[in-house]
């Protein structure tokens, strides 16, 4: 993530991007910029190409047209290895590989980049203890975790190498209130402190308005609205921005 | 299929091979594939007993250059050889017709000794019915001149070899014109049924006696020398001076006749090589080499299992990282699983066949066929495997980053573990009944008795083979689920609730 | 789901059923009674056997030691298929199948139960548009899909044949707060019209309020508070429980 | 593996068998698996022919039991038989020397028709020299008694039956000590060769003037006699009279020298059978009839294409449900797996051999062994794919209610698909390799040239076969990869992003 060029501090950047699947528009002619160091949202309907986005960053996917920068050189097929080692990247579904235990999947990267047991066992506890996953849940496999405790271990293994990035693919879906919430506090601590470029797609507003000072809102393969939550709320760019502020189940009043 | 188990794989069976390269205490004497070259082994070995020193016969240990090299390194220390066979295999630069004194001067910086000769001379002869041979008093081959109309069938190498029948009408002049080629085995038939007159053989064949053949003398010494002798390891005048002393008191007292009669002893009369070796020497057989049932049974039981883990084993290590290029490369993969495909339709025999100039006879032929066999399996099911890995698992491994290598080891292998194992399995248990044929080109195994069993008509003896193979079969596939069980990662053996 | 015997209208009951996986107590000397015709709202911390109760009221799971009784009669192996064919089940990862498109998903048992291909596709066409999904999508495979897509045909599979009980697992975890939204309002009304027995697991405290009259709180494979949005929120049985019902994250204040 | 790809690759290979069972116009001949019977077919054709009625030969049909089954049913019109086949194996409660009019009693109401004796006689006989039988005075079987020092030679069967050796001495009072069993191949050499002085042989037996034998008279009228006749089908008096007149017309004009030297002319000479017959009636052979090299291979691809799929397409059939009772039981599967690996351990030739009492010989033992051997590879793929299935989808499978077959058929049949394609294609290629060795058993197909080129010396003939059948296991293949294709859910052959 070396700055240079135009956008001096951009880590991440697609600009005029079109991807499609067969006659699916996934993204429609996109242009995108995140700065280093910096928390970005997306958010948007089901289907409008956040996860595609993040795809496409790292090379998982190629764009039909437009190009791809990351920290202003266009992305090229030899640098996506190397690219993605430095990046936290956590999948929608988890993907943890079945064959190995919790602390398998977490010692995948760290083991290849040369880290001692010791180290690695050292890291995994810290973030079982962030991620309030009982110790013993590292040594079972995938098969036999509930699901809040698998996406904790994804989440775990995009955190264990410290990367520079983070991409996070609704990674806090799954988890019950009180862990969520503490997950939150202490996520958007490290990111601060350790100046983390993040790129996290949720379906939850007050998170995204918890992490990001910035909320990128898609439907249809393109940005609706780009900006602050302060922004969507006050200033819809149109009907759906402001439905979907709106749309929010509220608990029952207290009767008093 | 993952690293521990390839490891272990791989360790298992270069235990199991090891012992081919050991080199112990007592002497090692070799043999090649045909009876004679048994019957002189098993003569060296009953002489070095006489001789009060502990002696090893490894008997049919495969073709020349095996037992060449074989002796050059130590693996053995003795056997029989003919001049011939130095002068126009082994050595370089040596005249033709050099003789013994000459070979043992070239051979002694190699650091091998040669004897005297045994006393015969094991070349290509021209032979006819004795009572022909007599009737129209041809005793040389100089004499078949005189009577152009007879007819000449020549095995098909020699008729085409040009040190066979060209070279040889040229030398003696031969006018004969009604020469054909023949399979060798049907040409004595057609001389004893006098369909033809002559046919090329070798001078000790047990059938000169047999079928009252006349070996002509070569007048004009066309045809090189074959002298019999032993070479051993010089080493030995040190290390066991009885036993040289023993192998140069064989020297000079072996002529073709009584060769031959021993030859016919063996493949005629079905006579034990061992028994007609102590004969000879007038002795009477060592009883404990005659071994039992069970003594055979093991023997046995080591040599198949041998053919199937070496074989298998480097299939394993060639047909993996061939399924996942194919897995990889679409095009290629198709080649590559077309290729390993047609070598599965070369018939067991002819690929036994076209191994053998490249491997010599014995184990390692059959080791390379049946490593070719075990290719197509185990290659597909790799491909299926990795192919069928699911799309949200491929696409985490590729997001970590690894480089593919380490992907391909920890992830992707793992996960198309079972697929895989299951064509080594499949391909395991084939060889192990593809292995009985083995016993074909000399491999031994399970084969021997078995082809013994189905040309005597003895179920018995078949038995004796099928029986053992069998449960070989099952052995390994129970190897192969303990290997399973042991090395599928738990997280993908887990139930899946019903 | 006949009535029966003492509870009359119980359609679901575990009675001090305890389940272990290995060490793993997942579930621990539980009873629960599910009314016939009411929604329940399953909540609690990750790993707390939320998922296992589901799968045991399926026969997907056996208890170790306690009953699993269906409309008043202990569950038995044979009675399993019959059962899980009344009953709607959206597991928690979707599990829809990757051989088969999103149709060919959603066909699977009402074909077997005899149905019509136009019948098959008229329900298929109502329950996307239930569910806001676009009908192309239904020709798509799960691999060709969005996350929230995959969700939402997972949904509609529970839904296909109208069973009259519904188990769902984290049904609406990955869709965007329109469709959630809108989703949350066609279910309820759904529910309550066609007096389905509904068991929903979820992490979303004003979802589980919405839809249930009844909120069963677990935690560690015990039941910690069972009963209605209120009584958890002002008679907190302890502390655990109040924090559970105070870890809301809020939207940013209106600034003015 | 869906059901569709099922019911496509059973209308496939029914569509290719069906036509063996299919009856047309022409009047079809039959012959048994060896030289002479084929001789007399052609005779038969070239006969029909003549009388300018349009005649199939099918050639080496098989064993007696299969031409005769044949002949019932109307699949073929006429055969050559041996009345003493017919007095000991096909017709009951005959004598055992019921004479030919008996014999059509017999067969009229099976609707079956027997020409008079074509001439010969061809039973067992003992045979010697015809040099030393003359020496010693010796043209009767009971002529041997009187030289109670002449070694005997018997073929293993004839040692051991009842009605051979042990029947023959008691009848003959015969006083011989020296009798040996031995190979029949090499009894006729150890004849030739004076090791033994007499063998049992058949009398019209090529070898008879070959090695200038003397078969004995059976003056006593020990062994069974064995006329050549022809069966055929009696309906055919109306439907081809001038077919029926040409069969009778052959009747009495073969002697058994006659037959011995068209015998050893195929035999011995290589001359093909519709040249010999033809020279016998004085024509010369219809050209049409040795076809081109394309028509040779077009039927062998028939043959062997019918061979690969039959078995092939069986094999699924069982092999499918096997693995997937092995997925279900483990015991089972254990013993399954195991049963089907011990089947791959018999060598092809035994496998064969004990196939033969069952389906006599021909293409059907031929596909039952093949059929036997496909099944390891499917059944264990079958197998390693079912368990492999990811347990969150065999959860939500279970979950949906459906009975256990409809959740087989729909769901993990379709997710073990990969892994049941790799295991039916590789048994497929195996296959095509293995049923080269069919020819062995006359089921045809590319074997045939290969096992002729083989004991020929004949590399061209070789490849005539070998080039084909490589072409067949690539064409397989493909065809394979295209059933793949179309058949495994493009959902499961998704890529995965990289
Ligand atoms: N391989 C594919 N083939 C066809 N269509 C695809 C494929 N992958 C994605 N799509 C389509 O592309 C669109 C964008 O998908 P994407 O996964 O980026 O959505 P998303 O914004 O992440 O949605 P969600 O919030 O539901 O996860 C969707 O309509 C999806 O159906
Ligand atoms: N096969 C298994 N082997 C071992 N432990 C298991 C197995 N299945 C589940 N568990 C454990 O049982 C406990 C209960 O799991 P369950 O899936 O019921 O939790 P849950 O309440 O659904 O959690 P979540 O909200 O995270 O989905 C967890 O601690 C889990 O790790
Ligand atoms: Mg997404
Ligand atoms: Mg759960």
């Amino acid at each position: 993530m070396q700055d240079s060029e135009p956008a001096a501090t951009s880590a991440f950047a697609i600009r005029q991007v079109s991807k499609r699947y067969g006659s699916v528009v996934a993204i429609d002619d996109l242009s995108l910029d995140f700065e280093a160091g910096t928390t970005t949202a997306l958010i948007g309907s089901s289907g409008s190409g956040k996860s595609t986005v993040l795809r496409l960053l790292l090379g998982l996917e190629w764009p039909d047209r437009g190009t791809v920068s990351i920290g202003g050189h266009p992305l090229e097929p030899g640098q996506v290895l190397q690219l993605r080692r430095r990046v936290g990247y956590v999948i929608q579904e988890g993907g943890l590989f079945p064959h190995l235990t919790a602390q398998g999947n977490l010692a995948l990267l760290p083991h290849y980049l040369g880290w001692d047991a010791a180290r690695i066992g050292q890291r995994a506890k810290e973030l079982a203890e962030l991620t309030h996953l009982p110790l013993a849940a590292l040594e079972r496999y995938p098969a036999e975790l509930s699901g809040g405790q698998r996406q904790r271990v994804a989440l775990m293994r995009g955190l264990m190498a410290d990367p520079d990035a983070l991409l996070l693919d609704e990674p806090l879906g799954a988890l019950d209130p009180i862990v969520r919430h503490e997950l939150q506090d202490e996520l958007k601590r490290i990111f601060a402190e350790l100046n983390k470029t993040v790129i996290l797609v949720t379906h939850d507003l007050p998170e995204a308005a918890w992490f990001a000072e910035r909320l990128v809102l898609m439907r249809k393969g393109a940005v609706i609205q780009d900006g602050c939550f302060e922004d969507l709320r006050d200033r819809p760019a149109d009907a759906f921005v402001a439905r979907f502020v709106a749309a929010r189940r509220q608990l029952p009043r207290a009767s008093r | 299929m993952n690293r521990r188990l390839l490891t272990r794989l791989l360790g298992v069976w270069t235990c199991i091979l090891l012992p081919i390269a050991g080199h112990a205490v007592p002497v090692y004497i070799g043999s090649k594939q045909f009876t004679e070259s048994v019957i002189l082994g098993e003569l060296a070995r009953v002489s070095a007993r006489q001789a009060g020193i502990d002696a090893v016969h490894k008997r049919q240990l495969g073709g020349t250059r095996i037992l060449w090299r074989a002796l050059l390194q130590g693996d053995i220390d003795a056997y029989p050889e003919y001049t011939g066979t130095l002068t126009h295999e082994l050595l370089k630069n040596v005249p033709a017709n050099a003789d013994i004194p000459s070979l043992r001067a070239r051979l002694k910086p190699l650091g091998i000794g040669i004897t005297d000769s045994l006393g015969f001379d094991n070349t290509y002869a021209i032979g006819m019915r004795a009572d022909e041979a007599k009737r129209l008093g041809i005793a040389r081959i100089s004499d078949l001149r005189r009577h152009s109309g007879l007819r000449l069938g020549f095995s098909n190498e020699f008729m085409n070899r040009n040190d066979g029948w060209p070279g040889l009408r040229r030398r003696y002049d031969l006018p004969q014109k009604d020469v054909r080629g023949m399979d060798h085995a049907l040409a004595y038939r057609a001389l004893a049924s006098g369909a033809v007159d002559a046919i090329d053989l070798y001078s000790t064949d047990a059938e000169i006696p047999y079928y009252h053949l006349r070996a002509l003398d070569d007048d004009l010494h066309y045809f090189p020398r074959y002298e019999a002798v032993y070479l051993y390891r010089l080493q030995l005048e040190q290390n066991a001076p009885g036993f040289v002393a023993a192998l140069n008191g064989l020297a000079g007292r072996i002529d073709e006749k009584t060769m031959r009669g021993m030859n016919a002893e063996v493949k005629l009369q079905g006579v034990k090589e061992d028994v007609v070796a102590a004969d000879f020497l007038g002795l009477r057989a060592d009883a404990d080499d005659h071994s039992g049932l069970w003594s055979r049974l093991l023997q046995r039981t080591v040599e198949h299992t041998k053919l199937v883990l070496a074989s298998l084993g480097l299939a394993v290590l060639l047909a993996i990282p061939l399924g996942v290029l194919a897995a990889r490369l679409r095009r290629f993969g198709q080649v590559v699983i077309g290729l390993t495909g047609i070598l599965q339709t070369v018939p067991s025999l002819a690929m036994f066949v076209f191994m053998i100039p490249l491997f010599g006879i014995g184990a390692w032929p059959a080791i390379a066929a049946l490593f070719l066999y075990s290719l197509l399996p185990i290659v597909r099911n790799t491909h299926a495997g990795l192919v069928g890995i699911a799309p949200e698992l491929s696409e985490s491994a590729a997001a970590l980053g690894l480089p593919p290598g380490v992907r391909l080891r920890r992830v992707e292998l793992p996960l198309a573990a079972r697929s895989i194992l299951a064509g080594i399995k499949t391909a395991a248990v084939i060889n192990v009944g593809t292995a009985t044929l083995a016993a074909l080109i000399g491999a031994g195994g399970y084969g021997q008795p078995i082809l013994t069993g189905i040309r005597l008509d003895d179920i018995g003896l078949i038995l004796e083979g099928a029986v053992p193979a069998a449960l070989l079969a099952l052995l390994v596939q129970g190897m192969f689920e303990g290997i399973e069980h042991r090395f599928t990662p738990r997280g993908l053996r887990l139930v899946a609730r019903q």
